[in-house]
């Protein structure tokens, strides 16, 4: 990534690429610190969306800086939103998910000039030298979260799992794949069914995939869902299904129950993003590419898991972290 | 003329409000009650009513950028507004307006995209494209009106659901409208951006405050469908037809081509207010299911605020305009933001309901036979709609 | 004003079935009533009369608990009561026959009976009351037929078993003959007089139609402009005197007599002028035309001619495909099939404004419904068919002149007395007789060869009346085509020189005005041919 | 699997997918046939789902959340009927400005505050439950379910058999004949807006506290707009605007079980369905002849 210092003389280059804002973490200068989150999705949802802002809310707190966030942000007012939040002084913005990749052009805007700029990524958005990007490859952790569910459906001697997924959009069949791959590499021979429920946020309907699914016999089931993930999971525990997190970490949730959590969650990599922000250290112009298996985040936990197990998803993950499983090849191999 | 044909506009509306100090103190009561009952709500949620207020102004008035955002909104809800303007008078209720904006969208960007033209034609193209889509989705509810006399609100309505669909659809079928795919990238929901050419620019640039060529669309189209209505032969026939139907008729009016028409106009402006959220800077220029962001609904209350005059829908709009661009500012503030889709219900019902009371407690009082003005847009879902 | 009674005998009881004191309502600025006094004994019929807009109506709606009362007492049986809601009236035994049908047309008999009534609905318990009391009156109707399907006489009966079901002390009908045939309307009487000969309840009876009056009823209260101007027991007054005072002033004209359905004397030549044919055939010519309404023919082959210069009068009872005609020559209904010429060429009457640029002009049967629009300013109505005319030229052709449009208005607001406080006004605000002249003047400013006048009175007080047959005879005296379709026996004798008479969709047979008997032409609106009414009539003689 | 236990399942699932329609349409079916076209009933749907949600959460009785959810629905009649038979205000008019109006507090209210889970119990008929195919779908049910047992031929008898029913059809098909004849039309349509109000409150309610056991951001997603549908598919007859709402339920169900049995299918044509077949059915029977004469036209007397 080049560096280029186009929000002032006072920028300076950091170490990793990129330029570090002067004045970090009060870019601004206005004696104040406060963070503009955007989110496209519900902001209470229990889970993706709701880890991001409850991270940065957690981190800003026992800072003493102030978080504006905004929930349910159609990608079509992305960029208006972002606009009212420099409009608000804010010192950085943050975007929930790539979804809300369409703010961008406000950072190079007059009225955005003292901000930065945290956005997500998955390889979707053009670096800008006024942005920080963060992106993850979600084969990864997909790919991990099929292993570990592999792993359990392996003890327990099933062979059938099942993804719940709203709309049938690009990002979802590609999660749908890699989790499949993932599973296939522990039971070759594991059958997974995935439903499009049509909506994120339709309980109902989620429900009635998972009804269909247990009665097939499925016994392990992927709720990769948005406000419905509750209810379709706290259904799935009826069944005693193996059911997994979209994205945060909820081992110790009673109600519902998950077997897994799936952490890829963008709070988790924000919440790091803004240590370094407190710190005087994030650059902007610059990627963050978090690799499963090397950085904290992403990662795959199994909850109640055994020394085994939990050894052989180590492993697993540690050797996508060094390369030596190739998590796209896999994905083509089983994930169809 | 123009001021002439304004002057008159504003009469005929006072006259249906039956105008007067009782309702106009009725809608201020009304008004300062909706204020009153949203401050409460936002209180009693833990928010700062006075700071709320604050930032919806900041947020629609307080400096030039505000303007420009406020202006951004009030331009598509305008044309749809206008539209609707037109269909009512013919005595057609077409509530359909958001389908017809996502089908006027999806046009738009199907020639935005998919043709080599240069700059300045394809923008013309796509905005003109995106009317006659629009047009199109509603001739169908007005041929199936003509057909097999299908209720005209309730086609329009379903006829909405309808389009989203088939949006849902263009963009995540790659060989339709979906974003190519970069690398290994996964795609979006959503179209491509459209080429810079067919981008609407700003048409005045006055340092910080941008006036978007589609306000200017917009304004204009108000100001003609003004004057058309209140003085030309078609306005005059399409008055006629939406008071009386049976007695254009015996005038010589070909009603159901001229109601159909009406219709078919309210939507193609649905569809240009689709065009309009595409290639200006108020949303993202792609095609996306969002896209329509209720523009089509809020501007089918504009015109009922406005009564139907196209020229009173420009306040009108700059008002809905405030509230959007007022409530993405108030919601920055860490408000929700649905708090100002309850704001926006409450103002409308507060602005509708005191000039129909009103109306309706004098009439009482008179006990006179004045029917209520069939040209009251407010209470009488006219033949057409049934 | 005062009063004149004349008491007939005092035989009655003391106390009147009902008895309304000092009764006022006003809408606006209109005295509908005004201090009305009226009471009705039980045995008898009483005859309610007066010019449209009298007040009759008005005063039985507040008799019905349908308008509430400015002031006065309404005496039931001695007791002042208040009656607020139909309900009530019917609680205390007032029944109402409207003049416009209250039936719900999908809703079968029985149901249309119970309706308005309390309690549980049981089907077969109102079946076999509504056989009942069919039978006990003389009123045949299938209790489960659905009242879409019924002619407007079985509709009448339906009304009336409605109300002599509950068993009402008073039964009130308001002009129920208007859609009934003379035989129809006989029938009627005689239930009704049963209704109080055998069963001693009080009926009052509604009609501006005094030979109807003087037949049917035992006593008569005649109102004008809100007020009683006369009372009297029937047998002692004369048609001519009740015109009198229904009118305020002698009737002499002829027109105005037959507007108040006083009999022309016998044989009295017509004032009209004489068929003066045009050359070349006539001006109107319809054949076999034949419009049909849910599959069945309201017109069933229609033919008709009507010579320039003369006016032609269509005579019916109501409900015989006039309606139909009417909507067919403004162009809102399109034939099955037949042709209309005009001038000797054949129009098309599917095409929008076909008949208006062939030359055709017509005074609509209901005007506000298909002739104006009452939220339109007096001009617009004035010009809504000429649009052309009041254009601008060139460039500014789409727009409407308002120059022009207010210049053409101004003349024919002049040459046609239209009294309008301004031309802007929307024609709402204008009397009905005065929303009639708008709708004249736009019909002959286009310089029609024809003129078709459907009930061209109906609604118009006696001054309109006069000032519209003046007219009428004036175009036909110009040359133009007149026909006149109405269901007043005597509008039609005293205007035209030729009587069509149309029944069930059909023209039964044409006489001179000077062959038109009233029985006659009776027969002929039964259903009879000219021939076997000719014949019958011969061998009368 | 057995073809018996899949064609269960579906059943099953599309039993429960169609109760909240059915409860709504019997709602909205009586309302027009009263002459008021109610575009409100999402609004009402979706305000009971959250009053019905919340109350559940505070008083720890999902049935409580039930009754809670009918008397909201009922409240949003009440001010529908206010607005639209009182005020006289275009019905079309409220209905779209309540629509807007609960969706904004409802998904105002839920970010500002959160719920606990409650769902209604089930109802497992012994015997019965256990016949082969439609056992488990019809005997094994969150016990609102049976009330539609009891709604249905209720909404049918006071439509068909009761006097209030016949003065509903009176004032749908002819307001002006029904005022003379003492009938009070505006009351009787405020009156059927209560009863549709309750009703898409259950429907709503049942959703809520009985299908999914909590409350997210517009939940009812449309299906007050698809009940609007099956009552115009039914042509203005309860027994087909049901057949309608289990034709709709039925197509989500079969929608989101196919993947699982193997199969797949269209699924934006399968979220349209409703609406077209909607469409189709009055391009096909010209329902007009069926339509309520008066329906979505306001009454005033005097104004014929
Ligand atoms: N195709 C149409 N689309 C929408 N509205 C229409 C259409 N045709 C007529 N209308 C409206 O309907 C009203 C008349 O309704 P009606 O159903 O009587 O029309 P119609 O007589 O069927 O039309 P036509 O003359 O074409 O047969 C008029 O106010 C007119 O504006
Ligand atoms: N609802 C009303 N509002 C205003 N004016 C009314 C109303 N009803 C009646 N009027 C007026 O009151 C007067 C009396 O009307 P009413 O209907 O009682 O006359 P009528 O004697 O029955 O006439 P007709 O012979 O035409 O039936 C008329 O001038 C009429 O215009
Ligand atoms: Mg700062
Ligand atoms: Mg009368």
């Amino acid at each position: 990534p080049k560096a280029s210092a186009t929000t002032g003389t006072s920028a300076s280059a950091a170490a990793g690429g990129g330029t570090i804002l002067s004045g970090e973490p009060d870019v601004n200068g206005d004696g104040k610190v406060v963070i503009g989150v955007l989110s496209p999705g519900d902001i209470n949802d229990k889970g993706y969306y709701e880890s991001f802002v409850d991270e940065a809310d957690a981190f800003a707190k026992s800072k003493g800086w102030t978080v504006i966030k905004r929930g349910s942000v159609p990608a079509t007012s992305a960029l208006s939103a972002a606009r009212a939040l420099c409009q608000q002084k804010v010192d950085m913005i943050a975007l929930g998910a790539s979804e809300l990749s369409d703010a961008i052009p406000a950072s190079t805007e007059q009225l955005c000039a003292k901000t930065a700029w945290y956005v997500p990524s998955s390889a979707n958005v053009a670096q800008t030298p006024q942005i920080m990007l963060s992106s993850d490859n979600p084969n990864q952790s997909m790919l991990a979260a099929g292993y570990a569910t592999g792993l359990l459906m392996q003890a327990k001697g099933q062979t059938k799992a099942g993804f719940v997924t709203g709309q049938q959009a690009d990002f979802t069949i590609a999660a749908a794949k890699a989790w499949k791959a993932g599973i296939r590499e522990v039971l070759p021979k594991a059958q997974v069914v995935t439903t499009y429920a049509g909506d994120l946020n339709d309980s109902a309907k989620a429900k009635e995939a998972v009804q269909a699914q247990m009665s097939q016999g499925v016994k392990a089931m992927y709720p990769y869902l948005g406000g419905s993930t509750d209810a379709a999971t706290a259904l799935a525990n009826t069944g005693k299904l193996i059911t997994l997190t979209p994205g945060t970490d909820r081992c110790s949730s009673t109600s519902p129950t998950f077997d897994v959590s799936v952490l890829f969650s963008p709070g988790d990599y924000f919440a790091a993003a803004l240590k370094q922000f407190a710190a005087g250290k994030l650059a902007m112009g610059a990627e963050k590419v978090w690799q499963l298996g090397v950085d904290p985040y992403p990662t795959v936990k199994l909850c109640k898991g055994t020394a085994t197990e939990n050894k052989k998803l180590a492993a697993f993950m540690s050797s996508i972290g060094t390369k030596k499983i190739d998590p796209a090849a896999e994905v083509k191999r089983l994930g169809n | 003329m123009n001021v002439r044909a304004a002057l008159s506009s504003v009469s005929v509306w006072s006259g249906s409000v039956r105008s007067g100090w009782p309702a106009v103190a009725a809608t201020t009561a009304a008004v300062v009650a909706a204020l009153g009952l949203s401050s409460l709500l936002i209180a009693v949620t833990g928010g700062s009513p006075t700071a709320s207020v604050r930032a919806l102004y900041q947020g629609s008035m307080a400096g030039q950028t505000a303007w420009t955002t406020t202006l951004l909104y009030a331009a598509p809800l305008l044309l749809v507004a206008v539209g609707s303007c037109v269909s009512s008078r013919a005595g057609v209720f077409n509530i359909g307006q958001e389908g017809q904006v996502l089908v006027g969208a999806l046009a738009g960007a199907w020639v935005a995209l998919r043709l080599a033209v240069p700059g300045p034609v394809l923008l013309v193209l796509t905005l003109v494209t995106a009317g006659l889509a629009g047009g199109a989705w509603a001739a169908l509810s007005s041929l199936m009106h003509r057909w097999r006399d299908v209720n005209v609100v309730v086609s329009t309505l379903l006829m909405t659901f309808i389009a989203a669909q088939l949006v849902a659809y263009a963009v995540n079928t790659p060989w339709l409208l979906q974003e190519s795919r970069v690398g290994n990238a996964t795609v979006s929901s959503a179209s491509n951006q459209i080429p810079a050419g067919a981008l609407l620019g700003s048409a005045g640039s006055y340092p910080g405050l941008q006036v978007n060529g589609g306000v200017f669309v917009a304004v204009i189209a108000a100001v003609v469908l003004a004057l058309a209505l209140a003085r030309s032969r078609w306005g005059f026939r399409l008055k006629m037809l939406g008071l009386n139907p049976r007695t254009a008729q015996h005038a010589g009016v070909r009603t159901g081509a001229l109601g159909g028409a009406a219709l078919a106009v309210s939507g193609a402006f649905a569809g240009l207010a689709g065009a309009v959220l595409l290639t200006s800077p108020v949303g993202t220029n792609r095609l996306e299911p969002g896209i329509s962001d209720n523009i089509g609904w809020d501007g089918l209350l504009v015109a009922l605020v406005a009564r139907n005059q196209p020229l009173l829908a420009i306040p009108v709009a700059l008002l809905f305009g405030v509230l959007r661009s007022g409530g993405s500012f108030l919601a920055a503030t860490g408000v929700p933001s649905f708090l100002v889709d309850v704001v926006k219900s409450l103002l409308v019902l507060a602005f509708v309901a005191p000039p129909v009371i009103v109306g309706m407690v004098r009439r009482r009082r008179a006990g006179a036979l004045t029917a209520p003005a069939a040209s009251d847009p407010l209470r009488v879902p006219q033949e057409a709609t049934v | 004003m005062d009063v004149e009674e004349r008491t007939a005998d005092p035989g009655h009881p003391p106390v009147p079935a009902l008895e309304l004191r000092g009764i006022s309502k006003s809408y606006g600025l209109v005295a509908a009533c005004d201090a009305v006094d009226l009471a009705v004994h039980r045995g008898e019929i009483h005859g309610l009369l007066g010019e449209n807009g009298a007040g009759k109506s008005t005063l039985m709606k507040i008799l019905l608990g349908l308008v509430q009362r400015d002031a006065g007492t309404i005496l039931h049986a001695g007791r002042a009561v208040d009656i607020r809601s139909p309900q009530q009236a019917v609680a205390l035994g007032l029944g109402m026959v409207h003049q416009h049908f209250s039936l719900i047309e999908p809703l079968t008999v029985w149901e249309n009976v119970v309706l308005g009534d309390t309690g549980k609905v049981d089907r077969t318990a109102a079946c076999r009351e509504v056989e009942e009391v069919a039978g006990r009156y003389g009123l045949p109707v299938d209790p489960m037929a659905r009242v879409d399907r019924l002619s407007a006489g079985e509709r009448q009966r339906v009304e009336l078993i409605k109300c002599l079901r509950r068993d009402p002390s008073v039964l009130v009908l308001d002009e129920p003959t208007s859609v009934l045939t003379q035989d129809e309307s006989a029938e009627l009487f005689k239930v009704l007089r049963r209704v109080v000969r055998t069963e001693n309840r009080a009926v009052v009876l509604i009609s501006h139609k005094l030979a109807e009056i003087t037949t049917a009823t035992d006593r008569l209260t005649v109102l004008r402009k809100g007020r009683v101007a006369f009372r009297s027991a029937t047998a002692e007054t004369t048609p001519q005197e009740l015109a009198r005072r229904m009118v305020g002033r002698d009737v002499s004209l002829q027109a105005e007599a037959a507007a108040l359905g006083l009999l022309p004397t016998a044989g009295s030549p017509s004032s009209s002028p004489g068929p003066r044919p045009g050359p070349g055939g006539p001006a109107l010519r319809l054949k076999g035309l034949v419009v049909r309404a849910d599959g069945v023919p309201v017109l069933d082959g229609l033919d008709l001619e009507v010579a320039a210069g003369e006016i032609t009068g269509l005579y019916g009872v109501e409900g015989n495909g006039q309606a139909a005609l009417g909507d067919l020559l403004s162009g809102l209904v399109v034939p099955a099939s037949g042709t209309v010429e005009i001038g000797g060429r054949t129009v098309d009457p599917a095409r929008p404004g076909a008949l208006h640029r062939a030359g055709l002009g017509i005074v609509p049967e209901d005007r506000h419904s298909s002739g104006v629009v009452l939220d339109m300013s007096v001009a617009e109505n004035l010009v809504l068919k000429s649009l052309n005319a009041v254009s601008g030229r060139g460039l500014r052709r789409v727009f409407v002149s308002r120059r022009k449009m207010h210049a053409a208005a101004r003349r024919l607001a002049e040459e046609f007395n239209i009294v309008t406080p301004s031309l802007d006004a929307p024609l709402r605000s204008l009397s009905g007789g005065n929303q009639q002249r708008v709708v004249l003047a736009r019909e002959l400013s286009a310089g029609p060869a024809v003129l078709v006048a459907a009930q061209p009175t109906h609604g118009l007080d006696v001054g309109a009346i006069e000032d519209m047959y003046q007219r009428l005879r004036d175009v036909a005296a110009n040359g133009v085509a007149v026909l006149l379709i109405s269901t007043e026996l005597e509008e039609v004798m005293a205007l035209a020189s030729r009587i069509a008479v149309i029944s069930s969709g059909r023209v039964n047979g044409v006489l001179s005005v000077a062959e038109a008997t009233a029985e006659r032409l009776g027969m002929l609106v039964g259903g009879m041919a000219k021939e076997s009414a000719m014949a019958k009539e011969s061998r009368v003689a | 699997m057995s073809a018996l236990d899949d064609i269960a399942t579906v059943l099953s699932s599309g039993v429960r997918l169609t109760a909240p329609l059915a409860f709504a349409a019997c709602g909205e079916y009586l309302a027009e046939r009263a002459g008021t076209l109610n575009i409100s009933v999402e609004a009402m749907m979706l305000g009971a789902a959250f009053s019905s949600v919340a109350v559940a959460s505070g008083t720890g009785s999902a049935t409580a959340g039930l009754l809670a959810g009918v008397v909201t629905g009922l409240l949003i009649g009440v001010v529908h009927a206010a607005l639209s038979h009182r005020a006289e205000i275009n019905t079309f008019v409220v209905g779209l400005v309540l629509n807007a109006l609960v969706l904004g507090l409802t998904s105002y209210l839920i970010t500002t505050s959160t719920f606990d889970s409650h769902q209604v119990t089930q109802l497992s008929v012994p015997v019965l439950r256990d016949i082969p195919a439609i056992g488990r779908p019809l005997f094994v049910e969150r016990w609102p379910v049976y009330l539609l047992l009891l709604i249905v031929p209720l909404t049918w008898w006071l439509v068909e058999r009761s006097r209030w029913g016949l003065e509903l059809r009176a004032v749908g098909e002819a307001p002006q004949a029904a005022d003379v004849t003492g009938i009070r039309v505006n009351v009787r349509r405020r009156q059927a807006l209560l009863w549709c109000g309750a009703l898409a409150g259950l429907g709503g309610a049942y959703l809520a506290v009985g299908e999914v056991g909590s409350f997210n951001q517009n939940m009812t997603a449309g299906r007050g707009y698809i009940v609007i549908a099956a009552v115009i598919f039914g042509a203005w007859r309860l027994g087909r605007t049901l057949v309608g709402c289990l034709l709709f339920g039925l197509a989500d169900a079969m929608r989101l079980a196919l993947p699982a049995l193997g199969m797949t299918a269209n699924s934006q044509l399968l979220i349209v369905a409703p609406y077209l077949l909607a469409l189709l059915a009055m391009l096909l029977f010209s329902a007009k002849h069926r339509e309520p004469k008066a329906l979505g036209q306001p009454f005033e007397r005097g104004s014929t």
